[in-house]
């Protein structure tokens, strides 16, 4: 789960990192009262999960508080990388003297968390691993023994740090791998960590990924979701319990597993389709289930056709006819939908199939088969 | 032979008493697996299906020696009971619980040590067709054989399982290592036991997108490995930035794409397929040519 | 450093461990007032570091206030294995069901915690250890993992406590590691921990040992440090930087280096004298450490003969030599003192002792000859 | 021979620039230890009597590629440096600092893996006379010979060795492995490294009160060494319940004791001194009935 920057910065102050003064407003006249109580001039940042904003226009340094209601009018609404911009941050003004870059993510490879430090920061790190990764510090944390005092020295000496602002980002590092481990992070990031000309260290911008499967047990976290942004077909696949992810294309796909369906929409763009969502169902697919994730993925009005993919292995395929037969009849569907059934009882699941449904369901025996049928379905054809 | 589970495999269940524990220990013992004993705190001195229950690992070791076990545990407790199964000297742990949390994962990653093999979390488990089945995998769709496999995924396996049985194919060993960010057990590893097996004399692998353990097993097929490699790679169409299913399966540019990974492994010379029935035609050339 | 009773009770209460409601009070009124504000019946308990208190008459419990006057000024004073009563704590009653025992310790051989728990609690573990070595459940935690769940778990079933009862001592366990870790204690113990007949889980006595290596980084605790308890020659030792022991016998005994000292002592017992005390005065012994040392050790009225024994190493035996004669010099000590120098420049050194001192400093030259010397000065012979 | 430290020893000193580590540092160089780097965050670049000073371990192995690590930083850090030694592959290090936490240790302890050696902390060091001194005792009262040292105390081992060496008794190693509660090396450890050491032909161990470590070393001598060993324990005036000047050395009862240690080691069949002159006549013994 991805945060928003205001979200971060706020996590990031509980454990001690410092940051500007700011206030999150969702209307320009919210901006300017927040510019007013602010004084001085402000940033106003757009609060998106996305990156780019900058590029985008996102975000506007605004001199004379006069300004700010004009510049939060801009930004509020704009659609960044397709999101909606629906509130900004405004934020007092600093004396940049350097900017740093400082992250903390979990790395997969190692299994452990990494620390990735350079002295150019502000600008994508992924440039600056390409242009000069001798200016990237790496340090790796033995997640039993936490972050210790000499590895915080070997990133300042390595990136030769002067002294004063060496200590200051120890300090920082310290307090952000708190954050991380506090909050179970995979990614806790400041890009740009700044030094301003009264010697503090800010994190100027924040960008914080908590790991899903650990808010259980971090409540305050887990209530950040931001509902509202959320796109309705991912939000309500995801009250149904079901992995759901929207995609730009016209052939709906349900299946079973992860990476079957996964497979499944590689299948679609190899038959010329294009895939409208991605939709695991999961392992015991009962027909409520099926029935909710149909009607989810008929939602959505861009749907020209519907890819039913099974492989039964534990659950019998039969009785995912089953299922899918009783949805079908509670649904009004007059979408063509696709149906691939194969393993565990496949024959008499593909009978019971054919015995009991509509003109609009056909059936296919192999997975490509079934993605050809699908994308003819979408592109008009095949009926 | 197979690799990590056969019949010598004796096999603990922890967690036997929830819905799913229940169900895959009648699978598993149905599969002629040895499942010696259960954990659930609490009702030791049960049994289930005949298999005895104990209220720790420690009291199942002392009564039943174990040498592998399955974790059916909520995600909030597989940790602790991975550190139960390792502290207890079992040597090959299978986690089948989903949504383990990554920080607890980095943990017992650095507690793991070499002598102890830990399968997952969020993965199928291991099964030997006609050995040992220790997973949440349909046994009735192997047949014993020399093609072992190891993936990421679960009915994607299943789905080139049944591909593979269908072409009278059959498997030496399946290990579904994963679908998490962090597991115990990378393809490397896996790819070298089946690489000194000798009944395994083709090994299907099955990636997708996220992570880059695809090019460093590619690497070490390249370098290290005599046994014919074919290989599988799903999520060609998932879009930058977010999760398809598998927590771990995320695609975040560079190394991540389905793409980046296809191509490292054809540049290191494996056979990679583009679609689950491609990947049973795949090991059949590979299995005539070695034959012949 | 051993906390008492009552300080204990309170760092534990700090993680969470319950205990009974106590007041501590250092005069008779005191008690009675603790007792009124408690009401019902209350202990009285002698607040020392030793154990034995119950035997030795230590405790009392006092079922109506009056008693309690009375009670108190009976304990107030006791000497409890050489210590001296300043206070007792008085403490509410409780309906006791079970007595149980719990510990965790520094475990020396496995260099981790060691959980020490018994049903069997209220007597002595050792007792237990040897009557009943299977009614104690061992545990060991290594230390970059913490107490697990499956640990506690372990110890309640394997203790066959009843699920409630285990419950409560799984809290407790876990809340007691806390602190044991929190308060980097070399030792936390429960004995006994009762579980009580409307089902709380107490502790009902505390010892509570840190560690004082790291009590630089424990205020809250270094201030506990009882001085006034303290004797006074030790407390004079500490302050002067010196490792220093009292003991009972004649022989007053310096040495540098905390091995060489104990076996200086072995060889005055040996001789068949008695040490009057341990005191290292380490390692770069200059002319005020040891001037400071010997008058501490003068203090001493039971010494009859000093003992002063180096072996020269790193600091040279002529430096030394050059100490004390300007130690001795500064006091006017009409003890008779043995003095033996050994190792790098003894000769010199030796000879400059020889040139410089009175007729009360004798010198020799090997370890067991300077020990019977200082015996016979100590046993009035000699001179 | 000789055992942890020899002329292959390449020295890095942790605390260079401190009191004490300036003034070993001059005395191990004296005694010709190679001495190849110093370390002391903020001073990179400069250097101390000719060796070079570094702000990191990493920058120092890169540099210098020690394989042995002396410690004078202060209590307060002492776990920290051990840690950055041990995280660089240092493979011996001696933690000569005092009054290190108890539970700094515990987890120093826990993370030390077996290919590296862990000597102190609150010890004297390791010399191998007329080879390399990582330590801080006085080299000058050594000579070379066949005699291994192992011992929980400083001076006393100084008085020690000075016995045997007036008697013209050479030492091979001596090892103090520290008067702390936990220390990462016991006696065990070190008397199986001079059991197979040729060069050493008797092993002195010096034990004093507080813990197990002498009764389990007796075993380990008892059971498995054919090197005869001498040995010393102090402290059997010490009363119960008081720390004499090491923080681990107190009685406190049971195995602690002085008078139950020297039974052990008695009913071991190793020979205990009561005094360090004994010592010495006791090792003169041994080495004349070896030779005859």
């Amino acid at each position: 789960m991805d945060l928003y920057e205001y979200q971060g910065k706020e996590l990031l102050r509980e454990y001690g990192v410092e940051t500007l003064e700011g206030i999150i407003a969702t209307s320009p006249e919210e901006a300017r009262d927040a510019a007013e109580q602010l004084g001085g001039p402000v940033a106003v940042k757009a609060q998106v999960l996305t990156g780019g904003r900058g590029k985008a226009g996102g975000i506007k340094v605004v001199e004379e508080t006069e300004g700010v209601e004009e510049a939060a009018r801009q930004i509020l609404g704009m659609d960044i990388n397709g999101q909606k911009v629906q509130c900004v941050l405004v934020e007092a003004g600093a004396q940049i003297e350097n900017e740093m870059y400082l992250s903390i993510m979990v790395d997969r490879t190692a299994k452990k968390p990494l620390i990735l430090f350079s002295t150019e920061g502000g600008v994508d790190i992924e440039d600056v691993a390409e242009d000069s990764p001798d200016a990237i510090v790496k340090v790796y944390i033995n997640p039993l023994l936490g972050l210790l005092p000499y590895q915080v020295r070997e990133l300042t000496f390595s990136a030769r740090l002067e002294s004063d602002t060496a200590k200051g980002v120890g300090q920082v590092l310290d307090n952000l791998y708190e954050a991380f481990v506090g909050t179970e992070a995979s990614l806790v990031e400041i890009n740009p960590l700044v030094s301003t000309k009264d010697g503090r260290i800010l994190a100027l911008d924040s960008k914080v990924t908590v790991d899903d499967s650990s808010l259980f047990r971090h409540e305050n976290i887990a209530e950040l979701r931001d509902v509202e942004a959320a796109d309705p077909e991912e939000q309500r696949a995801q009250e149904a319990g079901l992995q759901y992810v929207k995609l730009s294309g016209d052939v709906g796909i349900l299946g079973n597993g992860a990476g079957l369906v996964m497979s499944t929409l590689d299948a679609v763009a190899q038959a010329g389709g294009e895939p409208a969502n991605f939709c695991d169902v999961g392992g015991g697919a009962d027909a409520e289930t099926i029935s909710e994730a149909l009607n989810i993925v008929a939602t959505n009005e861009h749907v020209k056709s519907v890819l039913f993919n099974i492989f039964g292995g534990i659950t019998r395929v039969d009785e995912v006819a089953r299922g899918l037969i009783s949805a079908l009849e509670q649904l009004d569907l007059h979408l063509p939908i696709v149906v691939r059934l194969e393993g565990t009882n496949a024959e008499e699941g593909r009978q019971k199939l054919a015995e009991n449904t509509s003109e609009n369901v056909y059936t296919e025996e192999t997975m490509l088969d079934a993605a050809k049928k699908a994308v003819q379905l979408a592109q008009g054809g095949g009926r | 032979m197979a690799i990590l589970v056969d019949d010598d495999t004796s096999l603990v269940v922890q967690g036997i008493t929830g819905q799913q524990g229940r169900f895959h220990t009648e699978r598993m013992l149905e599969a002629g697996t040895h499942v010696v004993a259960g954990i659930t705190p609490g009702k030791g001195g049960q049994d289930y299906e005949g298999v005895p229950i104990f209220n720790t690992m420690e009291e199942a070791v002392k009564e039943t020696d174990p040498n592998t076990s399955v974790i059916f545990v909520p995600a909030a407790l597989a940790a602790d009971a991975i550190f139960e199964a390792l502290d207890s000297n079992i040597r090959i742990i299978c986690c089948i619980t989903e949504g383990v949390p990554v920080h607890d994962m980095m943990r017992v990653a650095s507690y793991l040590r070499e002598d102890a093999t830990l399968i997952g979390p969020n993965c199928p488990g291991v099964l030997s067709p006609g050995k040992a089945n220790v997973s949440i995998m349909p046994s009735e769709i192997f047949i014993p054989g020399n093609v072992g496999v190891v993936s990421r995924s679960g009915t994607l396996t299943y789905e080139i399982i049944d591909e593979l049985t269908q072409r009278d194919i059959g498997q030496s060993t399946a290990v579904g290592i994963g679908g998490d960010a962090i597991i115990g057990t990378d393809f490397i590893e896996i790819l070298k036991k089946f690489e000194v097996d000798p009944e395994t004399e083709c090994v299907v692998m099955i990636g997708e997108i996220g992570g880059n353990a695809e090019q460093l097993a590619g690497e070490y097929v390249q370098n290290e490995m005599q046994t014919p490699v074919v290989a599988y790679i799903a999520g060609f169409t998932a879009p930058e930035g977010k999760t398809m299913g598998h927590a771990g399966a995320i695609a975040s540019g560079g190394e991540s794409t389905a793409e980046a990974k296809s191509e490292a492994l054809e540049r290191a010379g494996i056979r990679t397929a583009t679609s689950p029935s491609e990947v049973a035609e795949l090991v059949a050339e590979v299995l005539s040519i070695t034959a012949s």
